[in-house]
């Protein structure tokens, strides 16, 4: 209880800061794409009005898809080219092939094979973190102690055993880490994902405002992204002291 | 019956390669003890290590029969529990957990009587108040103790362990040896103990191996005194100084 | 929410038709809304995109049959093996201003100055086209890409650049704010914008195409006999005025949906070859189809 | 120089295995989106007459610029949240909620600040990376052993030759995942930023064949990005061979 | 000289605190060698890591006096080198470098003097070989001689050592501590060792102090026997069979 409280408090505190320096951008720069932060507040109940509910519901959906899927494939192929040297050697020229290509170039290929609703959506959240999390699993999985095997190895162990008692809890603090990289990353791309073929989400929301030159209601939505952003970091660091309670 | 033949061992580097063991050949009866003496350095973690599945070997081959067949050692087919020297505690698992899991690898129930006999070890041990904890809030000689714990709990067909006593008080240790003894005379399994005390080796060794650099081994004996505390005796006395001085041979050449 | 309106009446064939904000889809948002897509018995599905970019990914995915183009649209799907056909004209107009500050006063004045585009589009033919008309070259002013209008519109505002082209609502809003006209694509001439549909749904779908483009020009007439305040809210939500603009905004009459005339689509397919985006002897039969026959 | 061949061969068999995937959509999808990749080479010789080279050295410059702007800000920022209990109370919320901010909404105000060149560019390259390297840092320093510290304090190290003794080669490898997975980020981002105020840059080329609908020298934009990436990835490989001498 | 004053230590976890050391005191004059025998788990290492500035501690102060002026210890303000139980080199560094670091951080130039104790230091303890070796490449045995070349080379005013002959081969061990006694002798720093083996204790140590749970000290006496080898000696027997009792004392309570 009291450490939610701490967690509120820390909460109102960076909020604030953000908010002093975007005002004082605002008085220092005098430009239009920079609206005050008290008329963006004055006009919020608009932003409630306009179900700001579904759209995030909307995005969160997106998100957690994506990052799941990425979850589901990139962990088992990052620890496959972390300690398979054959899977390294066919993986690694694919991955370090495909990591560098500007996803979103892919779009069109995406909308024919999964159309431009949720599917192609999330086809590029996925194929956007998934690299991140290979990478990061590889390179931590190459990183293990190797004495941590040991006991595990003579004991008899399968490789799914020694994956499951000794891999998968070495690298759960990198494996967060990525997450927390993966999540921020899914949350700019909505940005550009739902800027087609849907009218819900917080990314539509803030593309919506801005072709429409509403800078208000665009950092309406960008407040709503960071708060939403701000929450799943913070449940993300509950998650992590959870399931890290040996440190 | 475990037997090396002829094996060679090394680490690889980008550059160079670091031979130890040379041409190392061992055979063990089963139910034996072998402690293994030797100079710091000399390789004998590393044949712990060959043993236990973790390094490769070139050339030769290590066999071992359970059972009336003789099958290249692996740990698939053989049932082997180690005790490294830095003791191999998983840091994400509790002192309970790391001290049942061989256990869970070998698919061996957690039944009433091994419960019991968890419950026995950690209070012979003095850790029975720790089981919750997590390693890394152990003192070092708890880690060796638990790890102790976990060996002892398996019944593995080898047992391999690397220093087991080093970070134990005298008391403990005396106590720590009286267990493994007791241990032993229940489970018999074959095992091979690295030490650097040369009474260590001479209370809990069957027999006595002393390696040299590369792993050469200077000598080989019964050892009469395997459970015995003739602290008094001359015998004693002259044996362990003949080890004494064999170790302090192997001193110049490293 | 689409979606169920669809599986209620089975029948109706649906037309899946993808656009960006303009002024150029008032009329579509009204068919929709006044409901005469259903007297005419097929289903509008209007897609909004927000980039070009995605809507032609879209387009040629088949996600659409048709969609709201102009000229040289048409010219690079068809480069890229694309059938998509001339079906219909549209109205909007692109507004050639110069910022406040810039003492331009005259499109004679406009040499070297800088001008906010996006290249090889519609914005840049509508511009050489209005230069040529005033006796200028595309050399004449320093072309900056710059893909989103809103951006654009930024830039001018904030006197990074000179120039803008503009369609609205934003030409309006920066009217509203001191910039000064110089030219417009219409005063030249110039009506670039079409709606157009892929070969595949004028095969597939063609009495339901035919009767769009009767709504189209139903929801025309309407446009053009109704007093605007009845329609203002549709067409600021359409076209993305701001709020705050309700009861100043003017709509120009729309002309009812016919084929362009041949030479305008001329002009533009030889600009758009000259720039590499399409073969030079592209005729105006490949590019056109007429749904009446 | 066996390694360097050896290399190449990976990247070859990479390539081809790319470019055998990419042959079977073209066969089976048949559509104007997936071109063939044979059509691709024919016209290959198009992309070294446009400058091509020109092209990736601008979008170097950016990207080096960008990276090493992130790291020289992020590093000492994550260090500090690491390290400081204080400076992560105040610096967390802000970069929690600064994280999810989609970047290129801040499109606009960059291009204001900094101008439609290469500054904004870098400004967007920039904000996108940053974040991901003050997560990944302030997470590694946290999960550095404690017992590791101990000589270091013990012989009066100052605060900075602790980070220089122990903080930096502790997370070195955390920061190299981390570096890959930045430039990673920084080459797909460039198709973003290099899509104004700009002719010179891949992202340029792809964005620029895209809104032609040109798909062929789409697909060439993309082989020359992907080809560049690998090389970047691969030169990390190396420097990581070497930085890492002691695993 | 070195006073600890009173002193509580204590692990904070998320829910519990674990009281280590309750209202522990010490004095130690300068260039005094302390040694330290407990049972394992007693606070030993906890202590270390306490004077090396690495833990905190509520109430009570310590002090220490160099130069005549008596200041709170602090890493700043002392000299101090420290030989953790692990050994404590960073992996990141070579032998030579680990050796040197200490030095390094307090800005002591490696002048040609030091060059040659460096070299006699590693010849004496055998590592001389391994100098340009990463310590994840050492044994057991050669990473304890690695840290004490980097103890030995310091010239602390504080130097504490944590159980750092225990994974030593006997002869390697009997070297180590005639090294240690003379280094001691050179530079005659104010000194605390903490073992396990009595004999060390007895050998080493000026003064010896025997700890029980909780820290608590259960006797504290001056060691007749400081750099003697009197094995045969009646009073050496009854003095070891003395804090032999006394350690198992506190082995019930634990
Ligand atoms: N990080 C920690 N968190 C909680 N408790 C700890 C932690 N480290 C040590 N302890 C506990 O504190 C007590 C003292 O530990 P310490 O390491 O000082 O023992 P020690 O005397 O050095 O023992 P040993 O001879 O086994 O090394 C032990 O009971 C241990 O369980
Ligand atoms: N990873 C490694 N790479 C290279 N050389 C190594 C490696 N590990 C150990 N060595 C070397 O191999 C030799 C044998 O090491 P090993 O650990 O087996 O010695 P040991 O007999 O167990 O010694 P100790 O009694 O000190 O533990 C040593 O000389 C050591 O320097
Ligand atoms: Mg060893
Ligand atoms: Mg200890």
């Amino acid at each position: 209880m009291k450490k939610l409280l701490q967690q509120l408090y820390l909460f109102i505190q960076g909020f604030l800061l953000i908010h002093l320096f975007w005002y004082f951008c605002y008085l220092f720069l005098k430009t239009t794409v920079i609206p005050s932060p008290i008329l963006v507040y004055q006009n919020f109940s608009k932003v409630v009005e306009s179900q700001i509910f579904l759209h995030i519901l909307y995005s969160l959906k997106r998100i957690a898809v994506g990052v799941f899927l990425s979850l589901l494939v990139g962990i088992p192929l990052g620890i496959l080219m972390g300690y398979s040297k054959k899977a390294n050697k066919i993986l690694y020229p694919l991955v370090y092939f495909s990591y560098p290509i500007p996803k979103t170039a892919l779009l069109p290929i995406a909308m024919l094979l999964w159309g431009m609703r949720d599917g192609s959506k999330i086809v590029i959240i996925f194929l956007i973190i998934v690299f991140q999390v290979i990478i990061a699993v590889r390179d931590s999985v190459k990183n293990i102690d190797s004495s941590l095997y040991l006991v595990t190895i003579s004991a008899g162990a399968s490789k799914i055993e020694i994956v499951r008692h000794v891999t998968l809890p070495a690298i759960l603090p990198e494996l967060l880490t990525s997450l927390r990289v993966s999540i921020g990353t899914a949350v700019s791309v909505l940005f550009f994902v739902e800027g087609y073929g849907t009218r819900y989400g917080m990314g539509y929301y803030i593309v919506d405002a801005w072709s429409r030159i509403d800078y208000i209601g665009m950092y309406q939505g960008i407040i709503i992204i960071s708060i939403v952003g701000f929450i799943l970091f913070a449940s993300m660091d509950l998650l992590a002291e959870k399931l890290c309670v040996w440190k | 019956m475990l037997s090396i033949d002829c094996i060679d061992v090394s680490y690889k580097n980008k550059r160079n390669e670091i031979s130890v063991l040379k041409d190392f050949s061992l055979e063990l009866s089963k139910g034996e003890i072998l402690t293994i003496l030797g100079p710091s350095g000399c390789g004998k973690s590393t044949l712990i290590q060959v043993l236990s599945g973790m390094h490769p070997f070139t050339n030769g081959s290590i066999n071992m029969t359970t059972n009336e067949t003789s099958l290249p050692l692996s740990t698939k087919q053989h049932n082997i529990a180690v005790m490294p020297q830095n003791c191999g505690l998983l840091p994400w698992k509790t002192v309970r957990e790391n001290c049942l899991l061989p256990l869970k690898l070998r698919k061996i129930p957690l039944d009433i009587a091994r419960e019991k006999e968890l419950k026995e070890l950690c209070s012979s041990l003095k850790v029975e108040d720790l089981l919750e904890r997590f390693p890394k809030k152990l003192s070092g000689g708890q880690v060796q103790r638990v790890a102790l714990v976990r060996a002892f709990l398996q019944e593995p067909d080898l047992l391999l362990m690397d220093e087991p006593f080093s970070s134990l008080d005298a008391i403990t240790k005396a106590d720590a040896w009286e267990l493994f003894l007791k241990v032993f005379e229940k489970k018999s399994p074959t095992t091979i103990l690295v030490t650097h005390s040369i009474e260590e080796a001479m209370y809990l060794g069957k027999e006595i191996i002393v390696l040299g650099t590369k792993g050469k081994q200077l000598a080989r004996f019964l050892n009469p005194y395997f459970g015995k505390n003739q602290m008094e005796e001359k015998d004693y006395f002259l044996l362990k100084s003949n080890l004494h001085s064999l170790l302090k041979q192997t001193q110049g050449k490293e | 929410a689409k979606k169920e309106n669809t599986a209620s009446n089975t029948q109706k064939q649906v037309i899946r038709f993808g656009m960006m904000s303009s002024t150029d889809v008032i009329p579509l948002v009204i068919m929709n809304e006044n409901k005469i897509s259903d007297k005419y018995n097929f289903e509008l599905d209007l897609q909004v995109f927000t980039s070009a970019k995605d809507r032609d990914a879209a387009f040629q995915a088949g996600e659409l049959d048709g969609v709201i183009t102009d000229y040289i649209g048409i010219c690079m799907y068809q480069n890229a093996g694309f059938d998509v056909k001339i079906t219909g004209i549209t109205d909007g107009d692109y507004i050639l201003m110069a910022g406040k500050h810039t003492g331009i006063t005259d499109i004679s004045q406009i040499k070297g100055k800088s001008i906010a585009i996006s290249e090889n589009t519609l914005i840049e033919y509508t511009l050489d086209t209005i230069l040529k008309k005033n006796g200028l070259e595309e050399a004449d002013v320093v072309k900056e890409v710059v893909p989103r209008i809103p951006d654009r519109l930024e830039l001018l505002r904030n006197e990074q650049i000179d120039l803008g082209l503009m369609p609205e609502p934003f030409a309006t809003l920066a009217l509203s704010e001191d910039a000064v006209l110089l030219s417009t694509a219409n005063e030249c001439g110039l009506y670039p914008a079409v709606s157009a549909f892929s070969i595949g749904a004028l095969e597939e779908k063609k009495e339901a195409i035919q009767n769009f483009y009767k709504a189209y020009n139903e929801a025309v007439t309407y446009l053009n006999q109704t007093d605007i305040s009845e329609y203002e809210q549709t067409v600021i939500k359409a076209v993305g005025y701001p709020e705050e603009m309700a009861g100043t905004i003017e709509v120009k009459p729309f002309r009812t949906s016919t084929l362009p005339l041949e030479e305008d689509v001329l002009d533009a397919i030889g600009w758009a070859s000259s720039k590499g985006l399409c073969k030079p002897d592209l005729s105006y039969e490949q590019v056109t189809y007429d749904v009446t026959k």
